[in-house]
């Protein structure tokens, strides 16, 4: 029991820092944006096993839902490519 | 009901939730509201100044648990002065922005509301005796302090506002990373309490923690490699709000640096680092303000290299230093909002931001003009103005402790201060009229306010009496360190 | 070259983390025994139980102990919601704005006017079982705020009426602020609610007026976090932008 | 239990929060886009709530919550203090991050882009 329970927290705090090194490395924003959700999801599991079941409820409510909902809105408003530029903006920012 | 330090924090706030409702009722409330708790404000700190020497240090317990387990509300001569110039500061750039956006009631509302918050966050940092608890306070300091630096829609603000929110995330993740490591060493988080438990720290642990609180509140106190975000942000805000952060937010910044330094951690080997600190903030900031043509950028770059010196005030460290440096607070607070004051209004009618623009306008707007060149001349050091007395208590102190270098160094500073500043001076008296512009003749409040501070610079000059006496009451209580301790934790025993 | 730096200076910091760290043993007690409390909260874990009669000790230190954090923090949250109405110019509270999101299926759209009374409730809830079980005025001010959410995404002419949304909030943060105020004028200390019966541990009504500030901050932190979505999800075109 | 276990529980657990910190900090400071940016911020903010709740764990400890039939335990649940910093830390969190994506959203309708190669009207 003690075992899996140990395990378990290795194997989620080794993925923690995998999907955080995806989160930055990945170009399509709305695939490192769904990544930081992970990272909250994988959090409030760690907090449930850390015995701090308050901090893994607010962290599943806020840094899942809520968080990631804003980072999306953000992309759909702005661009969804790290790199990806309206030309026709950069070319007129530079003439005026 | 007796007045007490919470006053200062509960009025504000029930007044912020109030104001969404009370502008359904009439939207003139918007205004007039933040207006009454700032007068309010001028109310509690006199009657508290007055108590003051009666009841000694005033520590307020919150919610009933007292000192090391609930929070509690200190309120000593130095937090005492400090909050007092705040609020009056505070006043004055809600005075002066009276008529801000006068038709457009919507942002009005928005922004007195974070204008009165920033002032209470300021003021609750300041006055809290719980480390977490300032955080919590500059936490409301730095929100609003985002959304006002991007207020304006035209510009380069939210560009600013950008910049100082990622310095102000990293400033504010330091400072909670600092705190964990304190709470596990000592155990509490009440600052009086951790005075008397920070010898349980091993010494190693002790460093990256001042480090940490280091950056951190200096982030805020706009110390040297870490002020890249304020010269944009006096830049782009709206003017009353650049004198609002130049008067009350950096005060609070370094409130909490000194707090940290002095109160918890007692190391004197510190003293040293602070001295570079400031020589090189003062050095680098001075020098960048006479390579400025934005008049808001170079005030901006002159309000970072007086901070400069406050911290090589503080960093002398004996009795006639800290008097030196709680009196150039107080100098800056009031000088540099003025001039902010005065250069928004310059700068309003001129087509640029640029000094090179400003000619000839002392015979447009003379008062405005005068003002400037009176803060101008006060900021410097020229002798009658407020401004003299404070650099020379500076310097006798440092002359006090035999640190020639420093008097030089000093001293050259003040000649490259008077340098640029002259050179402004010198394009709006003697600069040649350009005919065409259409002035905007400041508003009357706009006259009241710059009317104030400039009595109030020429009386300390004459006076200086009048304001050392609490200077002085400051000073002491900032270094008699046993008074705060035994102030906050007087009992063990809860209810 | 840039790069160089900073990796330099995580290394610096990352250094000194871990060195701090190694003082700090993980898993192990330093709070203290029964008899004797080493840190604060060894007396909030002795005494909660007697004073305050709370079952959720974290709850007690929320709302009771270092209630003016969390008075501060909702006041952060009042704040980013005001701030995000100025930064995205939003002028008038019910004006026509142009929405971002195209529309959604039906399953969609049937499977949220499903769940979202579910979700409230299930946020009233948690915020009304505060003090007894994980969970309070944040969880499930977030927990009603999701909901909000779904109904914002799911229908495209959806709205939440501005009005609502700003009586709820300030008429909770009154409440809160009062109750402050009203300990303050009973004689006791800002916040003080020793006034209240306290009642007996594991019961709904304990915990002297913590239930009660929980609720009021539940309502204002589930209208604010609601507000934020709503004014990031209704954007407005920039009249000033430099690009066509 | 025997020592090892706790050495790499010890490990794992400090060491990802301060892997998060640093992965987070490189973000902010090496990435151009201003979303990565403010992703990068929030690793930062979870590798410190992470921290915090691990520096309250006590081995074999319970919540800190007196649920019925767990009435008489006391010192033997976790350390509830910092789970309550961390509770106003991450709402704190969550708003400095809409402040920040409603700025994006605005730099990006000013000028057309979220990078900040473009958007360098002032010196950075």
């Amino acid at each position: 029991m003690m075992l899996i329970y140990i395990g378990a927290i290795v194997i989620l705090a080794f993925l923690l820092v995998f999907v955080a090194l995806y989160a930055i490395r990945q170009k399509d924003l709305l695939y490192a944006v769904i990544a930081t959700g992970v990272i909250s999801l994988l959090l409030s599991v760690i907090f449930l096993m850390l015995q701090a079941p308050d901090v893994a409820l607010t962290e599943a409510a806020i840094g899942i839902a809520l968080t990631t909902i804003a980072f999306v809105i953000t992309i759909r408003n702005t661009t969804r490519y790290e790199g990806e530029e309206m030309s026709s903006g950069i070319k007129n920012n530079k003439t005026e | 009901m007796s007045i007490t330090p919470v006053h200062y924090i509960a009025v504000p706030l029930l007044a912020a939730f109030l104001i969404p409702l009370l502008a359904k009722l009439h939207k003139e409330l918007v205004r007039i509201v933040p207006g009454l708790v700032f007068l309010y404000f001028l109310i509690i700190s006199v009657t508290l100044m007055q108590q003051l020497p009666e009841t000694g240090t005033i520590s307020e317990v919150i919610a009933g648990w007292s000192a090391p387990w609930g929070i509690n509300l200190v309120f000593s001569p130095f937090s005492g002065f400090l909050a007092s110039l705040m609020s009056f500061i505070g006043f004055l750039a809600w005075l002066y922005s009276y008529r801000f956006k006068k038709v457009d009631f919507a942002q009005s509302q928005k922004y007195f509301i974070l204008l009165m918050m920033l002032v209470t966050g300021s003021i609750g940092i300041v006055l809290t005796g719980d480390i977490f608890n300032l955080f919590v306070f500059l936490e409301i300091v730095a929100i609003s302090s985002y959304s006002l630096t991007s207020f304006y829609s035209g510009r380069d603000s939210a560009e600013a506002a950008f910049k100082q929110l990622l310095i102000g995330s990293f400033a504010s993740a330091f400072i909670l990373l600092g705190i964990l490591i304190l709470y596990t060493q000592t155990g509490t988080l009440n600052m009086a309490d951790l005075a008397t438990k920070v010898h349980l720290i091993a010494p190693s642990v002790k460093i990256s923690i001042l480090v940490l609180f280091l950056v951190g509140f200096g982030i805020e106190a706009e110390m040297f490699p870490l002020n890249g975000w304020a010269p944009d942000v006096y830049s782009q805000a709206p003017g009353p709000i650049g004198s609002v952060f130049a008067g009350v937010v950096v005060k609070a910044g370094i409130y909490a640096l000194i707090r940290v330094l002095y109160t918890i951690f007692d190391i004197p080997e510190i003293t040293h680092l602070l001295i570079i600190l400031g020589v090189i903030t003062m050095i680098i900031a001075e020098v960048a303000a006479l390579r400025q043509d934005n008049l808001k950028r170079m005030l901006a770059y002159s309000s970072i290299g007086q901070m400069g010196v406050v911290l090589i005030a503080f960093g002398i460290g004996t009795n006639t230093a800290i008097f030196a440096a709680l009196f150039l607070m107080f100098n800056h607070a009031i000088i540099k909002s003025m001039l902010f004051f005065s250069s928004s209004y310059l700068l309003y009618n001129s087509t640029t931001k640029a000094i090179t623009h400003l000619t000839g306008f002392a015979k447009k707007m003379p008062f405005v003009a005068f003002i400037f060149a009176l803060g101008a001349f006060a900021i410097v050091g020229l002798p009658p103005f407020s401004g003299f007395w404070s650099k020379l208590y500076l310097l006798m102190a440092a002359a006090d402790q035999k640190m020639l270098l420093l008097i030089g160094t000093i001293l050259v500073i003040s000649v490259v201060e008077i340098i640029y500043y002259f050179r402004v001076i010198g394009k709006l008296y003697y600069g040649k009229e350009e005919n065409n512009i259409e002035i905007q003749k400041p508003s009357i409040n706009g006259y009241i306010v710059m009317g104030i501070l400039g009595a109030i610079i020429i009386v300390v000059g004459v006076y200086p009496d009048l304001i050392t006496g609490i200077i002085h009451n400051a000073a002491d209580a900032l270094s008699d360190k046993s008074t705060y301790i035994q102030s906050v934790i007087t009992e063990n025993i809860v209810r | 070259m840039k790069r160089f730096f900073v990796i330099a200076l995580l290394a610096v910091v990352g250094y000194y983390l871990t060195a701090s760290l190694a003082y700090i043993p993980f898993g192990v007690n330093r709070i203290g025994t029964p008899t004797d409390e080493a840190t604060v909260s060894g007396y909030y874990l002795n005494n909660t139980k007697e004073k305050s009669q709370v079952a959720n000790v974290v709850t007690a230190i929320v709302v009771n102990y270092r209630g003016f954090d969390t008075l501060g923090e909702v006041t952060v949250l009042f704040l980013a919601t005001t701030g995000l109405a100025s930064i995205l110019f939003r002028r008038k509270e019910d004006e026509e704005v142009e929405r971002i999101n195209k529309p959604s299926s039906s399953l969609l759209q049937t499977g949220s006017k499903f769940l979202f009374p579910l979700v409230v409730l299930l946020g009233i809830y948690v915020f009304i079982h505060g003090h007894l079980t994980p969970g309070g005025g944040f969880q499930g001010g977030a927990i009603i705020a999701t909901g909000f959410l779904l109904m914002l995404i799911a229908y495209q002419k959806y709205h939440v009426g501005h009005a609502v949304l700003t009586w709820v909030e300030s008429l909770a943060g009154i409440t809160f602020v009062t109750i402050g105020i009203w300990g303050l004028l009973t004689g006791g200390s800002f916040l003080d609610n020793s006034y209240f019966p306290s009642g007996t541990l594991n019961s709904l009504i304990s915990g002297g007026a913590i239930p009660i500030i929980y609720i009021a901050v539940g309502f204002k932190v589930g209208a604010e976090l609601t507000g934020v979505l709503d004014i990031l999800l209704n954007t407005k075109e920039d009249k000033t932008k430099l690009f066509k | 239990m025997s020592f090892d276990y706790q050495n790499i529980v010890t490990i794992s657990v400090y060491g990802s929060a301060i892997a998060l910190i640093l992965i987070g900090i490189y973000a902010v400071l090496i990435k151009k886009n201003l979303i990565k940016i403010v992703i990068g911020m929030s690793i930062v903010d979870a590798g410190i709530h992470l921290l915090f709740v691990a520096i309250g764990y006590i081995n074999n400890g319970t919540a800190p919550i007196f649920s019925p039939g767990n009435e008489d335990r006391v010192l033997d649940m976790v350390d509830p203090v910092p789970q309550a910093l961390v509770l106003t830390a991450i709402v704190i969190g969550f708003a400095t991050t809409a402040v920040a994506l409603a700025l994006v959203i605005r730099l990006y309708k000013h000028h057309g882009s979220a990078s900040i190669d473009n958007i360098k009207s002032l010196k950075w």
